[in-house]
């Protein structure tokens, strides 16, 4: 271990903040707090991005990170505050699955997605090669977080977490994607948050409340 | 310029029919557009059909390839000898039903005309195709044409939920049959992928393989041809369909599935093993057995013809089945024989049973009632239709002279020689099975007297029926023709039988036509006049001569004095129309003697009913045994797959996540 | 080739059959009635009958159709040719072809449907009912007889009643069990076919249980005469054809003059004893319940069917 | 003239003008016109193809070879039927006050939108290209979905948006592990996601990443597809949405993104000995039939039927490309083409039906031939066509990929033919009674256009009797680039 390079530490630790915060977020009732967490969780995206762009000089990165930083820590965290303002959400979420159960749910995912992620992370030539297994975790508590919540927003804060995860897979595993790439998933990410947002009024309007078990109408009798 | 040919001939005919059709739709609610003028166009189509079938029965097989199709199957057809047996039954038969058809259509609730005389057209040209098909998909798409525009037919008056009811299960059993028969196709390919029928004919399938493509053939063109259990649609289609419909329907597209039997079977499978033919002989013995059983206790006059159809069908698998357990032991001959009886039998029941549907066409345009029990001395207001309607009874009850028996005679002469099977169970277990065949063409007597005697002897069950009228000019050209045909195939069966000749030798190598030939025309004796003989014509000449020397004879020597009276009361004054026997009342003792072969509800009164009611309804047991079990295992799953979508969300998003961790857990190159 | 002989001998079978078949129905009545203690109609008591038959008006229905009036002559007509076909003095019939044992079912078929149908004409509830019990026997004997048949059949190896005859009258004597079986089935189908006790019997009116009779009511005159005949007939033919295919010795052969001769009344004594016997088993059973009639016919047909597997069985294995 | 931008210029701008003239009383024919247009200029773009072979546009980030030429003639046809359809369609539902003149804005230009992200997604080069364009496609969708602003209509897009937001997540997870096995090959030129490139050296991309890799994308694309079990989200959104929306997702979304899977299934087989990618889809394919067909039989809303048709043919299709080959490629081919035309017009002809009945409840629905023989019989023989029956084109398809089945795959048949012949019970049990028997429903406000109905079938109909010669070159190609 004492003989990774610095550069290759420091990622390693902004992935395991993003773990802690990704478990973290599982945790949390409260709808604030979560897109807080989420912010952080952005924010420590943003910092790997930024120590991968310094390690290996290429440009794109330094605009990957710079899109981050803009989207995830201050654009979605704001219209998402803005709409739990708006929309008066009441902080108690209560989950589907108690928290203690979701947790040792998601530490077994954890166990999966390393394992699955191992064989690759063998292959992977870059410095952050360990960080696919914790990105696909990541991803994988997300999707776990969207199972579990009740309400609108969080499943939608969930979604935004799993792109961390997707974009932590990027930068850790290739440098990051292309730039046309980046943008045009920067670009779809930022509209669907709109198109959510008009969403989230719309829903309001017809239910009185986001909580998506009036939304279990449309099924097979 | 090249000749033209008999499968030229037989395209432009199919062209024709589809261009009448579509004529048709020129004017769709001109019913004497497309009645006068296009269904007689039709009926010459069929004329030329029947034609070119004759002439090319016992030449060469001709082949032809044309330019639609897939693109590395192009639609393959062949005109042989077999096809063209059944070409002719097409030609002829349907001639005489779209004669009919020209004078039967009138205004009406329902399908518009035009769009009646294309379906019914589309419905002609298919079955012609289907016999020309020489490859698995022209085959399969002219076979599921033809289901698809008699389904429409069926479903004329749509209005009523009885006859979609009907139509839904015509079609559905037609489907599952189109799939049973892919496969088999499937199956005879033998993995070579080449789905033309020399193809098939090239592969030297496994006992095993062939086996399961003979089974799945059998239960396809079965379901078709309504042998059991997949007889159910027919009772249901043939009483819902106009009468023309139900003629062609049972006269024609019946053969249509014999014929597809007959060509897996014999022709591309190969093989043959002996226990396929026994598989036949019982299907076809229940079959015929069941369907007469249920022909005698029907009140429905249309419901009694088809479940008279699905007699028939039993009797022609029965022969089927001979001709393969002899075909099997290289008895070719004897094979022939059989065969000959099959074919000779789907002429004669096309003859009579089309005859007999258009018969109760007639009856139904005079009095709007297909109820028996509502019907009754209409050999009055109706004596052509009644006559005509004769001949088919004693041909359909399997009586000499006319077309029945003929042909039940040669499959009873083919059963007699089945003592000479060199298997020891066999040798004697298939001359008993006679006597079922025996048992079914003395009940479908029973039935059709029912049938013939109710609807048009006795006195007049409702008083309307006084009104009731003959037939028209066109009906009755249509019925005649079809009458003849009857008679002529049961006077000079030896011709048609020396035609027939062509296509047993071309599927067995062996045929009649030496035998018959020998005997001059008028005597049919297939194998030596020792053996066994018939001579319709003597026959008939003698009876004739009986009833007009006799008739002199009783004139001259005593007197031929009439008087009139009302009929014997026994002293009861209250002898109306309703003291007759009803059709309930006719089939009694077969439901009393049989009793369990049928699911009956009956309601007796008692005697303190003001208004006493009997009432029986006999359902066929397969909806309870068979089908109704069938649909709640279907419905059961359903309602089980039904909760997986329960509208929650984060379930259907539990769902994507564990078929991601499943797959990336276990799925591995 | 039809031969002169051939042709006398077939015009006199069927002459023969004309005038006998009264004169046996007259016969058994004689019989029957002094073996129940009566006094005995006249033998020729048939005749007279339709002698006066004959000269009565016919009565018709309203509402009876051409049907009704064509029915007697065709019934009759095919009874005529059933006893040309059935060998009775000679088996060198040159009508013989016309019709096989299997076509003569079919004869006898067609003469059923046509007097049912006419018993069904009027309209009355005694038609139709005697109509129905007609084919609901009809249709369980058929299937017994065609067995009959297809045993003799199988045993001559032809299904033509004259070859049958040819090569059971001169065979060497075998005892062959299956003829047995079948013997006493084609009895007991007779019976039911003639509409003798137990199945039905002929000298009844009586409504519950009549068959022929109900479907004969309406039929007066002529066409009752023609009926009547054609009935005698039927017992005639079926006489012949029992005594034919069982006790077939003594009917000539082809070209033997001779025999022919001999023939003649070796058939009347073979007639006597067996109308005889017919009376006797008319008197010593009682009339079935119609619906008895099926287990009775029912067993006739079982044992024409155990007729034909013990011939499978024992006789074919040489 | 560069037909290519065109084809993808048009609609996005006639999306960009609709956006802000979408309630002017013109805006209706300029939806039509510019479908028309965007078809037209697919036509050239074709004839130019088919003529001069595969081609490059904005250097290599779009490609259009034989194989997405086709898909964008057929999207771009499908589009414009749909467009001349949804005129009267809308008009009736505006009359009827489901529809506000600024829905009918959003909806316009959606629509257009929708049809460029869409013809994006099949022309481009870059598989994280085609995925934006895969997401897009559904986020213009999504608010169409929710038009009605019905709580019902809510649901299902927020179903629509979520699950698919999901699924094409795990495709975005899927092409990075892509794009990271093709990295360690083409190096980091920036080529690594460009699939000309890719395909070069699809045999030494790495197996273990292809796998993992293929199976998120099959995960993440097939809920687009609606393969079961991630495929709940089809059936809400179809019923909910406006009829012509339902018509373009089913026909042409769930096209779009199958042909995402394709393209990846290339890459896979190419990098995956032994058929893995292969195995998988047949797996998919044949649950998703079977799981259709049962679904089918205890539907109550037409369109919702209709919807698990849609899966249904989904999965055959999933199950043709996933035997491969060139026979089974074709009929996939072909099927899918098949299928585009004829649900569309089923769902032209149920849009029109519904609105006549004024319910989307089939017990309510009867009658349809009183009502208007076409609509009528549109409905019926579309309904026989998708169910199988010849001669329409379905049936051809259907009977290369049996018979293909019967001999590479014989246990996979009866499972194939169990799941048609319960669609066919099921459906045509209810398909029946709501075009025969008697109706007394009142006549709309505007005629309902049927021309797309017809012309849908009678291609339908041609192709089952009749390929012509230059689709079949066209389809082997096709089939022959699948591999």
């Amino acid at each position: 271990m004492t003989s990774m390079p610095l550069y290759a530490q420091l990622i390693n630790l902004c992935a395991a903040v993003i773990l802690l915060l990704a478990f973290a977020m599982l945790a949390q009732r409260r709808v604030v707090q979560l897109v807080d967490l989420f912010a952080l969780q952005g924010f420590m995206l943003f910092l790997a991005t930024l120590v991968m762009a310094f390690k290996t000089g290429q440009h794109h990165l330094f605009y990957s990170a710079g899109l981050t930083l803009v989207l995830k820590v201050i654009l979605l965290p704001w219209i998402l505050h803005r709409l739990v303002r708006q929309l008066h959400i009441k902080g108690e979420v209560e989950p589907l699955i108690n928290i203690p159960t979701t947790m040792l749910i998601g530490l077994v995912l954890v166990v999966i997605a390393f394992n699955v992620a191992m064989p690759i992370s063998q292959l992977s030539s870059t410095i952050a090669r360990g960080t696919l297994g914790i990105a696909l975790a990541v991803v994988m508590l997300a999707f776990l977080m969207m199972i579990t919540r009740r309400k609108a927003i969080t499943q939608v804060v969930g979604f935004l977490a799993m792109e961390n995860g997707l974009f932590l897979a990027a930068t850790s595993a290739t440098y990051g994607m292309p730039m046309v790439v980046e943008l045009g998933i920067a670009l779809d990410v930022l509209v669907g948050m709109i198109i959510l947002g008009v969403f989230f009024f719309q829903i309001r309007d017809q239910f009185d409340s986001l909580d998506i078990h009036h939304m279990e109408q449309l099924k097979e009798r | 310029m090249p000749s033209l040919l008999a499968i030229d001939l037989l395209l432009i005919a199919a062209c024709l029919w589809a261009t009448i059709g579509l004529a048709g739709l020129a004017a769709p609610r001109n019913t004497f557009f497309v009645a006068r003028v296009l269904f007689p166009l039709g009926a010459l189509a069929g004329l030329l059909v029947g034609a070119t079938g004759f002439v090319a029965l016992g030449g060469a097989a001709q082949t032809a390839e044309l330019l639609i199709g897939l693109p590395d199957l192009p639609f393959h057809l062949r005109l042989d000898n077999l096809a063209a047996v059944f070409v002719i039954l097409l030609g002829i038969v349907s001639a005489g039903i779209s004669i009919y058809a020209a004078g039967y259509f009138r205004v009406g609730e329902g399908t518009a005309p035009g769009v009646l005389g294309l379906e019914y057209h589309l419905f002609l040209a298919s079955m012609l195709m289907v016999l020309l098909a020489d490859d698995a998909y022209a085959f399969m798409v002219s076979w599921e044409v033809m289901a698809l525009s008699s389904f429409f037919l069926v479903t004329t008056n749509h209005r009523h939920d009885e006859i979609r009811r009907a139509g839904y299960i015509y079609l559905l059993v037609a489907h599952v049959g189109a799939i049973a028969i892919l496969l088999s196709f499937g199956v005879m390919t033998g993995g070579a992928g080449d789905y033309t029928f020399a193809g098939m004919r090239a592969q030297d399938l496994s006992p095993f393989w062939g086996s399961v493509a003979f089974l799945l053939a059998l239960f396809g063109f079965g379901a078709k041809a309504g042998l059991l259990p997949v007889h159910v649609w027919l009772p249901e289609a043939h009483p819902a369909a106009p009468s023309p419909v139900s003629a062609l329907m049972s006269g024609v597209m019946l053969k249509t599935a014999i014929y597809g039997l007959l060509r897996v079977s014999l022709d591309l499978v190969g093989t043959t093993l002996w226990w396929w033919g026994v598989v036949a002989l019982a299907a076809g013995l229940l079959t015929a057995l069941f369907g007469v059983f249920y022909a005698t206790v029907q009140s429905d006059m249309k419901r009694l013809l088809a479940y008279s159809s699905i007699e028939n069908i039993g009797l022609l698998a029965v022969g089927i089945g001979l001709t393969l357990i002899f075909h099997s032991y290289r008895m070719e001959a004897l094979a022939a024989l059989a065969l000959t009886a099959v074919l000779f039998h789907c002429l004669a029941h096309a003859g009579f049973k089309s005859l007999l549907f258009l018969c109760t066409g007639s009856v139904l345009h005079a009095t709007k009632q297909r109820s028996l029990g509502k019907l009754g001395g209409l050999i009055g207001p109706m004596p052509w239709v009644a006559w005509l309607a004769l001949a088919g009874v004693i041909a359909g009850a399997g009586l000499p002279p006319l077309s029945g028996f003929v042909s039940e005679w040669l499959l009873l002469q083919a059963f007699l020689f089945s003592p000479g099977l060199p298997h020891s169970w066999l040798n004697m277990i298939v001359p008993v099975a006679a006597a079922a065949v025996a048992l079914t063409a003395a009940m479908a007597g029973f039935a059709l007297v029912k049938f013939y005697g109710i609807i048009f002897l006795g006195q007049m069950r409702e008083p309307n029926l006084k009104d009731a009228h003959d037939a028209c000019p066109l009906e009755k050209l249509g019925l005649v023709w079809l009458a003849g045909l009857t008679l002529l195939l049961g006077v000079l069966p030896g011709t048609m039988i020396m035609k027939l000749d062509a296509a047993t030798r071309q599927l067995l190598g062996k045929g009649l036509a030496d035998r018959v030939a020998e005997q001059g025309w008028w005597l049919l004796a297939p194998i030596s006049p020792e053996r066994a003989s018939y001579a319709p014509v003597l026959f008939l000449i003698t009876i004739a001569a009986t009833l007009l020397f006799g008739r002199w004879i009783v004139r001259t020597l005593y007197h031929g004095r009439v008087r009139h009276s009302p009929a014997w009361d026994c002293g009861y004054h209250f002898q109306g129309p309703r003291a007759q026997d009803t059709a309930e009342g006719f089939s009694q003792p077969i439901r009393r003697i049989f009793g369990p072969m049928f699911r009956m509800q009956r309601h007796f009164p008692s005697i303190r009913d003001r208004a006493p009611i009997y009432t029986v309804k006999v359902e066929d047991h397969f909806w309870y045994w068979l089908y109704l079990p069938i649909a709640r295992l279907a419905g059961g799953i359903s309602a089980l797959i039904a909760r997986v979508q329960g509208g929650r969300i984060a379930v259907y998003l539990m769902y994507s996540f564990v078929t991601l961790i499943l797959l990336l857990l276990v799925a591995r190159p | 080739m039809i031969s002169l002989t051939g042709f006398l001998g077939q015009i006199f079978a069927v002459a023969l059959a004309l005038a006998l078949a009264p004169l046996l129905t007259g016969w058994i009545n004689q019989c029957r009635a002094w073996l129940q203690n009566r006094s005995a109609p006249p033998l020729l008591q048939p005749y007279y009958m339709l002698h006066k038959l004959f000269h009565k008006d016919v009565v018709l229905a309203h509402g009876a159709s051409s049907l009704f009036r064509f029915a007697p002559f065709i019934v009759f007509g095919c009874m005529v040719l059933a006893c040309a076909i059935i060998p009775s003095l000679s088996s060198d019939l040159p009508f013989a072809p016309a019709a096989d044992a299997l076509a003569l079912v079919g004869v006898f078929g067609l003469a059923r449907i046509f007097i049912a149908l006419a018993a069904m004409d009027v309209g009355t509830s005694f038609g139709t009912l005697g109509g129905r019990r007609e084919m609901l026997i009809g249709f369980l004997a058929e299937p017994a007889l065609l067995m009959v048949i297809f045993t003799m059949a199988m045993i001559a190896q032809s299904t033509s009643v004259a070859t049958i005859v040819e090569t059971l009258a001169h065979r060497e004597l075998v005892i062959y069990p299956s003829i047995a079986f079948a013997g006493i089935a084609f009895t007991m189908v007779s019976f039911a076919e003639n509409a003798r006790v137990p199945v039905d019997n002929p000298a009844t009116h009586l409504e519950l249980t009549m068959i022929h009779e109900a479907m004969i009511l309406e039929y007066s005159g002529r066409h009752l005469a023609l009926i009547e005949w054609a009935a005698s007939l039927k017992l005639y033919a079926y006489s012949c054809l029992g005594l034919a295919l069982f006790f077939p010795w003594g009917i000539a052969e082809r070209d033997n003059f001779l025999a022919l001769v001999a023939a003649l009344p070796l058939l009347l004594v073979k007639l006597a004893i067996g109308g005889a016997l017919v009376a006797l088993l008319e008197t010593i059973n009682a009339k079935m319940r119609i619906f008895r009639a099926p287990e009775f016919l029912g067993t006739a047909f079982l044992l024409a069917v155990l007729g034909l597997l013990v011939h499978l069985l024992l006789e074919t294995q040489a | 003239m560069d037909f290519f931008i065109l084809t993808l210029a048009i609609p996005l701008c006639a999306g960009i003008l609709l956006s802000f003239a979408g309630e002017r009383a013109w805006a209706p024919h300029i939806n039509v016109l510019a479908s028309t247009a965007t078809f037209l200029s697919a036509a050239g773009l074709t004839a130019e193809i088919v003529a001069a072979g595969p081609r490059f546009a904005f250097g290599e980030l779009f490609f259009i070879d034989s194989m997405n030429v086709f898909f964008v003639a057929l999207t771009a046809f499908v589009g414009m039927t749909t467009a001349i359809f949804s005129d009267p369609y809308m008009k009736n539902d505006r009359s009827h006050g489901k529809l506000t003149p600024g829905r009918l804005r959003l909806y316009k230009s959606m629509f257009q939108l929708f049809m460029c992200t869409m013809l994006v997604a099949l022309t481009t080069n870059n598989l994280g290209i085609l995925w934006v364009a895969m997401e897009a496609a559904t986020l213009t969708t999504v608010l169409l979905v929710s038009l009605y602003r019905t709580p019902a209509s809510l649901e299902a897009a927020w179903k629509y948006f979520i699950l698919c937001g999901v699924g094409i997540a795990q495709a975005l997870f899927g092409t990075i592990l892509l794009y990271f096995a093709a990295e360690r090959v083409l190096g980091e030129t920036g080529t690594a996601l460009l699939w000309t490139h890719l395909v070069d050296v699809k045999g030494s991309l790495d197996p273990t990443i292809m796998s993992l890799a293929f199976i998120f994308l099959l995960v993440g694309y097939g809920t687009k597809v609606g393969l079961a079990p991630m495929h709940n989200w089809l059936p809400d959104a179809h019923a909910e949405g406006p009829t012509p929306v339902s018509a373009v997702l089913s026909g042409l979304l769930l096209n779009v993104a199958l042909y995402a899977i394709l393209r990846c299934k290339v890459l896979a087989d190419g990098a995956l000995p032994g058929g893995f990618a292969g195995d998988l889809m047949m797996g998919f394919g044949l649950f998703t039939l079977l799981a259709a067909a049962f679904f089918l039989s205890r539907q109550k809303d037409i369109k919702r039927m209709f919807a698990y048709s849609s899966i249904e043919h989904m999965g055959i299709i999933t199950f043709a490309f996933g035997m491969g080959g060139a026979v089974a490629n074709f009929a996939g081919l072909l099927h899918m083409t098949m299928h585009s035309l004829v649900k569309s017009a089923i769902f032209f002809a149920v849009g029109h039906a519904a609105q006549k009945c004024g319910t989307q409840n089939m017990e309510d629905i009867r009658g349809l031939l009183k009502i208007n023989p076409l609509i009528g019989w549109g409905l019926m023989l579309g309904t026989l066509a998708i169910l199988g029956m010849p001669p329409f084109g379905v049936f051809a398809s259907e009977f290369m990929i049996l018979t293909h089945a019967m001999k590479f795959h014989p246990w996979a048949t009866p499972l194939l033919l169990l799941g048609l012949g319960v669609a066919f019970a099921a459906i045509f049990a209810k398909v029946q009674p709501m075009v025969f028997g008697e109706s007394e429903a009142k006549r709309l406000p505007h005629a309902p256009a049927i021309t797309p109905v017809f012309v849908h079938l009678g291609l339908a109909l041609m192709m089952g009797l009749w390929i012509p010669p230059y689709l079949t070159r066209w389809f082997h190609e096709a089939a022959r680039m699948l591999g």
